[in-house]
């Protein structure tokens, strides 16, 4: 094999999970654009946006993910961010659904889905806590594989199980990502 | 004839032993004996798959490969097989299997350890007194095995049948053996039950041994808190689980009049444990803070036993000048094994700085040796400061150059440099809110490229909050009455008690102690009867509420409802399985001898107890849980508890997986679904609380014990989530379910967001429930207590 | 009075037991008890760190990260230390004990259950009758626990000792204890002597109960390798290490007069187990190959009971229609359990393919099901051939786009695409060669894109390699006689028996079978005892010299010169140390009785035993090593070896490591470094025969037993490396050591490359060598055996 | 952080293991050119290269090994390897040891070297059964760090415990990784 694409510039340790000790296996999240994931999203069959607790933290990650839930992605509000959308009486598509319970339905193929019209193929984490979030990424990869379900992260971690994912965003640099997800949205 | 101990001899006939009362089958008739005495790993496997079938085992991975042999490393990610065939899903059940293993092991081994330490000076005779209030000692005990102990002695066949099963468990880790993870998974819910029941033997061990309360209401009061600890004395900070050494320290303190001029405070089970007989030592913090209590420079001498220490004890107590006394074979730390020598010399050497520590194997040589060093060692590092001056603190806080290599290598992602760069500017609070947020692993100090003893700053930092950190606990009171039971059986079937809440577990919270506070609180006053033990018992008791109460104060610790019970250290955790399985024996009458399907079908679907370890970490806490599960009791862990690897999460969508038999007539029916899930893992407190209301609901459940515990779950839910929870109408069986207050409303929504049909003249549900209520229904999952089985 | 079994029962007086000869501390005193009778894991805490200062652990870590807790992941590299404090080198000790544990666990397991499953039929009082020429039946029953056992019987409380223990030592592996790698090693040696012990009671329980060879010479031959399985028959295929339901085949068989008609092979220790009873049994091969005896479709039924299964047999035997019998509850597979269900039953739903396969716990329930199943099965499976036709193969093969996946996922890194073309070109030798280097995962095919089924594709261009490969290997004849230690005694001290060479463990080699033979063949015919076990023993039994013999033919199998011995399977490894220690007991009068360290010590100083598990794969591997090198046995691995992590290292530039004391005066004296290392990797064969006959050294050695080992040593050297050893001076203690043949040359190499003093006249050695010889030096490591310390 | 350097397109799956479920922690290989592990090589005070049984499948790594051997790196052969000297009555600095020996005394600062003049700061495997060699890579890259050893690897697989590292050449590939040697020679 040997590294052909960038002639050895490219370095593993730009895959550094955001939990340094959260290591992958052989096949690890590609960082990927914000268009590459929007495109991604849009060419779903069934699109699924999960959001947990820290869009709550936050005032910009609400207001997208409402913006991603107005393109028509359903949303599954985990944990309290469903208070979020009560808050903001967002009228769009969204569920509760505790994330381990909605995890282990997607792994179903048979599962019905939040809407009863079917399972999802495409599912998109947003705003989880960093560990659960690659908990239940983990079980995606691993576990939802006939059919094929991408997990795919949007929060401003590396995430090593997704398929696709950006790379760690510091809090200095929370302007730049929210700029990454308006990009995204802007592809929808 | 001579007699010795509880044996016999006669003359001439040396090697013939005449033991009284020890024979296993002619054992008391207590009670008729069950079908599984002393099951083996196989015997109860129709109980794992009616539990597996229905909470079939979700895994989340946290690691992509096995590397337990050498003919891996082998990739096993997107479900493949390894080298030795195993496939992912079986791996991980396997990892289960293990963790429970080590759980219950160290459960295990510390009461034979403690029978060991004391056998030689009280012997096993020692009889197992509780009281007038019970008569069933030891609930679990004769469950599983059939025997009702009378004695330490009665205890150590119970013992061997243990350490027999571990070991055959143990087997089926080997490569290349078990393929399914199902069975895995069966063998782990094994462990699981031989872990509670070790955990009954330890806790019955010592409570013979030092007449520890067995449960009594109405404990006293001891102080709790970083802030309890009066440094101005000579101080012993004591660490583990296994308590005989630091009693001999209490001993020796009380023989010799020191209790008020030596200070003993603790961290973890120990110290519960000696709180629980000298309340004049107090509880420094649980495990999440061990860490920043030795760093804070506490401790003139530190004790440690075994289990949730941490393994750099040396290296950190270094740090601060604290000598090191390992009183336990399993943590010896590489230090030189001083048992049996001069114990003056032994001082010396500590004192001196010669050693930094030593081990001492004999529990009964440790109490001098610990007391007497703290007293020579406190005037010595009394003159060094183990808190950051200003400047320092200062300094360090400039040095931080926000490189975020703490944040990657922090558990909880927390963001120090952002959190030095505030303090710097004159506003602390940040640091001190991480105070509580960490979870004291210390792994960013040894990635922080300026060498901030991060640590040291974050303690500086909350200094005013840990002086303030200062509550009372009440001394953890072992098991529940039989008296109480009985007592409570009806509110708990009427539903006015509207379930136990069982709050356990380490410190590894998502977000600091304070949670542990609100969910006791919460449950506590809504009249669930709340009942913890190990770090969560410690950990909501320095919040304190508006009057400057902690909860121990704030309510009663009788077994009853809105009460507030601390029932002892980790092995403790026991006696609230041994409260459920009394419910069955002395409540309902059932048979528990050898009949722990039974029991356990009994439990899941009538009694309302919910597990919850928020900040669940260690393996014992995995084996605790999966303990609890096997019995029929579903438990809710932290975030972090994701990364055990394995769920068991019901489906509520799916209505066969929720069919249980009437056993009046062998009927199937399908039944709403709960508990809904046996182990699932909330994100937040905001989720983990109605999640837990939920869980609270059974089958068996009254209309007026369902109107209770669905007005809970609804409000829990408005309050926390602000919505009505999406699945409140599974739980709704008949208008007699629904809470009074607001019938109609709650009518009116079935009808428009569910199509029931109501008949808006009678209030009543004309259909839609899954089932209806029918007072007499006896619900079952076991084919064998159906009528034509029987 | 009424008699059951051994117990006395007094009418009235229920509750009292009468034991007759089983009190412990009336044990008949067959020898004074030394001081660490049963010990725990402090007591030889002193022994062990004797061994870790000379033999430091060198760790090579697999992993990275820890992953055992939610305080975790945690990165560990570059020596950091985790969450819990534990530090990347104690993590590594830590899984070596974890190792340690499931392989102790897997032995002591095993026995344990066999009593369980036989005891029903036969109690308990089966008498240990091993021949008039056996006095010290149970070497290492005696050594560590005391105990002289008569019968079955006595070794209960030797199984409680070992399950303790276990479970003690399972407690340390908890998060947050042990912190020093030292000290997890010294628990780990201390579970490779449990492993150990609990691997002689397993061979000693079924050796009594099925009345197999007891050390007796000249075992009778059977067949071995894969092309001995006579597939025309209904076959039957068991695979593990639990005898008891193949002896129930074995019984079934016989009773109906089936031995010609049905074909029993097996893979593994059961078949081992088998053939020391059954010589019509074969055996299929070692575990290297289980893979590819079920893909071959060789089984009409394939019979598992525990360990060293492929965890996907389920998936591989459906594959080519085997049905499967799991009949331990280790292994179960998520099959029904069908113990005590009607066995026409069971035979019609196997062999009608209504279930894959099933349970049945109870042995005696074996025999019928699978010859039955068998007979069956065997026209139906038939009618098909499993391996693949001729078009298959091509297709296959020109299907492969040489992509590399498959290298990638093999723990060997075979270039299977290029073999593949090759054999498309016609020549077949490529893949031939590979089928003995693979080691018979499977990972490739799953990773394969165009789904070739690697494995048939193998196994068809190696099927007349497959049909030749055919040996006659002897039954395992069990332990060592007392009369054969008394007659080797004097020949292993003046060395004209150079050493014990002790092939063991499993198949994952690094270059195929084909080395086992080699080490067995090479050391035999150098006059050294080569004893084998397992599946070195059966992957040596196929091969041929130029004359068509085995090297069981070959060579006699008494414990003697240049013999090879079938000592049994993996537990009858205990056989080996049970020797070593009889040349303690019987040729040098030690007392053993609760002796540990004293024994260990004159082992690693005396006796010249070195054991090699060249293709050591395994948790039980693992232990095994562990458990010889507390006893001062060296082991050499093959280099996947590495993975277990861990070595134990000596370092010859050291001087100081080499200490040693004269037990005469007490004096210490710095030795040549021997034995060099207690456990070490070779990365291929021909480093791996010089290094074993180096570690056949010891300090006692006599000049011409040093002389001839030498001899030995530089011998294999030269011829295997071409080079003379470069520390072979090391080894020279005198001029009598040098090898007499090339005496004056040695003097010269001496003198020329290391600068020492030579007297040319007298030939005689001036200075030089670290030490000289002395007849009379009597070495050990132990303070306490000096003069003034005993 | 996030992948700035090449824009997503390079990825960790170039940094496959030759054994692919041997995974790296957080800090793995670096894919390097041979002229950097050739300049590494150079300026280390004092190099040794470790040879091991796979130098002899094939000429041109033998080869290679005297003529590194010859720019003054002293070579310990491990294995059989040393063999290959013999037969070439190779007269350079070139000695036996075992291989699990060898990395032993590496580990230990105070080691003498094979020559009496003291350990190794930069160790270079050569020629060693793969699995064998990343596991004494292993124990160098997390022991070996006060003072700090580099354990470099210049064999034909994606070392993932090397400091740096080659990717993994098949054997078509062959000619391409002799010149790599090559070119690694040429800068010594």
């Amino acid at each position: 094999m040997g590294c052909d694409s960038c002639g050895g510039s490219c370095s593993p340790q730009n895959y550094i999970s955001f939990d340094v000790g959260n290591t992958h296996g052989p096949e690890s999240g590609r960082l990927a654009a914000p268009e590459a994931i929007g495109r991604l999203i849009k060419s779903a069959k069934r699109p699924l946006l999960i959001v947990g607790s820290e869009i709550l933290e936050d005032d910009g990650m609400l207001d997208r993910a409402i913006a991603i839930g107005k393109k028509g992605i359903p949303i599954a509000a985990t944990g309290p961010a469903i208070r979020g959308f009560v808050e903001r009486e967002y009228d769009g598509e969204v569920y509760y659904y505790q994330l381990h319970e909605l995890t282990n339905c997607i792994l179903d193929p048979e599962w019905k889905g939040l809407d009863g019209q079917g399972n999802y193929d495409v599912v998109v984490f947003f705003g989880i806590i960093y560990y659960y979030a690659s908990a239940m990424l983990s079980a995606i990869k691993n576990f939802g594989t006939d059919p094929l379900i991408r997990g795919v992260s949007i929060d401003k971690y590396y995430h090593p199980h997704a398929r696709m994912t950006f790379g760690n965003y510091s809090p200095k640099r929370q302007a730049e990502y929210l700029e990454m997800l308006d990009k995204l949205i802007s592809v929808l | 004839m001579e007699e010795i101990g509880g044996k016999f001899k006669i003359e001439g006939w040396e090697n013939v032993q005449i033991n009284i009362g020890k024979v296993e089958e002619e054992e008391e008739e207590w009670e008729p004996m069950g079908p599984y005495p002393m099951p083996k790993m196989a015997d109860l496997r129709n109980w794992d798959y009616k539990l597996l079938n229905r909470y079939k085992p979700f895994y989340a991975p946290l690691c992509d490969v096995c590397a337990l042999c050498t003919y891996g490393k082998c990739d096993l990610s997107g479900n493949k097989y390894g080298a030795c065939g195993i496939r992912m899903d079986a791996m991980q059940g396997r990892i289960v299997l293990l963790a429970c293993l080590v759980g219950a092991s160290a459960h295990m081994a510390h009461g034979r350890h403690m029978i060991h330490d004391l056998e030689h000076r009280w012997g096993v005779d020692v009889p197992l007194d509780l009281g007038t209030e019970i008569n069933v000692p030891a609930p679990l005990t004769q469950l599983i095995t059939g025997i009702k102990p009378k004695s330490i002695r009665d205890f150590l066949p119970v013992l061997d049948y243990i350490e027999e099963n571990i070991v055959q468990l143990a087997d089926a880790l080997h490569t290349g053996q078990e393929g399914s993870a199902d069975d895995f998974e069966s063998k782990a819910l094994q462990m699981g039950m031989l872990d509670s029941l070790g955990k009954e033997v330890a806790d019955m061990v010592q409570i013979a041994y030092y007449n520890m309360p067995h449960g009594e209401s109405n404990q006293p009061f001891f102080e709790v808190g970083m802030g309890s600890i009066d440094t101005n004395k000579p101080t012993i900070i004591v660490i583990g689980h296994n308590a005989p050494p630091s009693f001999d320290i209490v001993d020796y303190l009380t023989e010799k009049g020191l209790e008020d001029e030596v200070e003993l405070g603790g961290i973890c089970c120990t110290s519960i444990d000696i709180t629980r007989k000298y309340q004049k030592a107090k509880i420094a913090s649980g495990l999440g803070r061990q860490l920043r209590v030795i760093r804070a420079g506490f401790a003139d001498v530190i004790v440690i036993d075994e289990q949730c220490i941490r393994a750099d004890i040396l290296k950190q107590a270094k740090i601060v000048g604290s000598p090191v006394i390992c009183t336990n074979d399993k943590a010896m730390h590489g230090l030189v094994d001083r048992t049996g020598d001069d114990q003056d010399e032994i001082i010396d050497d500590l004192v001196e700085g010669r050693v930094p520590g030593v081990v001492i194997l004999d529990p009964f040589q440790v109490g001098k040796v610990a007391v007497e060093v703290a007293r020579k060692m406190h005037p010595k590092r009394a003159k060094k400061e183990y808190i950051l001056s200003d400047e320092a603190f200062k300094e360090y806080l400039e040095s931080c150059t926000m490189c975020g290599s703490c944040t990657f290598a922090c558990p909880q992602g927390l963001r120090i440099g952002g959190a030095n760069k505030k303090a710097l500017e004159g506003d602390l609070e940040p640091l001190i809110k991480m105070f509580d947020q960490c979870v004291g692993c210390g792994r960013c100090e040894q990635v922080c490229k300026k060498h901030i003893p991060i640590v040291d700053v974050m303690v500086k930092a909350a200094r005013p909050v840990i002086e303030k950190e200062k509550g009372k606990m009440r001394a953890g009171r072992g098991p529940v009455r039989d008296t109480e039971i009985r007592q409570v059986g009806a509110p708990l079937v009427l539903g006015t008690i509207p379930g136990i809440i069982a709050p356990i577990g380490c410190g590894n919270y998502p977000n600091g102690t304070k949670d542990v506070y609100t969910i006791v609180d919460e449950f506590a006053s809504r009249g669930y009867i709340v009942t913890l033990t190990g770090c969560m018992a410690i950990d909501c008791g320095f919040h304190l509420d508006d009057e400057g109460k902690s909860v121990y104060e704030k309510y009663p610790d009788d077994f009853d409802k809105g009460c507030v019970l601390n029932i002892g250290s980790c092995v403790a955790n026991a006696h609230i399985h041994g409260a459920a399985i009394k419910v069955a024996s002395i409540f309902a009458r059932r048979q528990i001898r050898g009949n722990y399907d039974e029991i356990a079908d009994y439990i899941i679907n009538r009694v309302g107890a919910c597990g919850v370890a928020w900040g669940a970490m260690s393996q014992k806490a995995a084996s605790i849980a999966t303990g609890f599960n096997r019995l029929g009791v579903p438990a809710v862990v932290g975030p972090h508890g994701v990364k055990y690897r394995r769920a068991f999460l019901g489906r509520r969508d799916l209505p066969e997986r929720w069919k249980v038999y009437d056993t009046r007539n062998g009927e199937e029916l399908y039944c709403e679904p709960c508990p809904e899930h046996l182990l699932v893992a909330a994100e937040t407190i905001e989720e983990c609380l109605p999640l837990m209301a939920k869980l609270c609901f059974r089958v068996a459940d009254t209309s007026p014990g369902r109107m209770i515990k669905l007005t809970h779950y609804i409000d829990l839910s408005m309050k926390y989530l602000k919505i009505m929870p999406p699945d409140w109408h599974l739980y709704v069986r008949s208008e007699t379910d629904l809470p009074l207050a607001k019938k109609e409303y709650y009518l009116q929504l079935l009808e428009e967001e569910q199509d029931w049909k109501i008949d808006w003249k009678t209030k009543k549900i004309i259909s839609g429930p899954v089932k209806g209520v029918d007072p007499s229904f006896n619900p079952t999952l076991l084919e064998r207590l159906l009528p034509e089985k029987r």
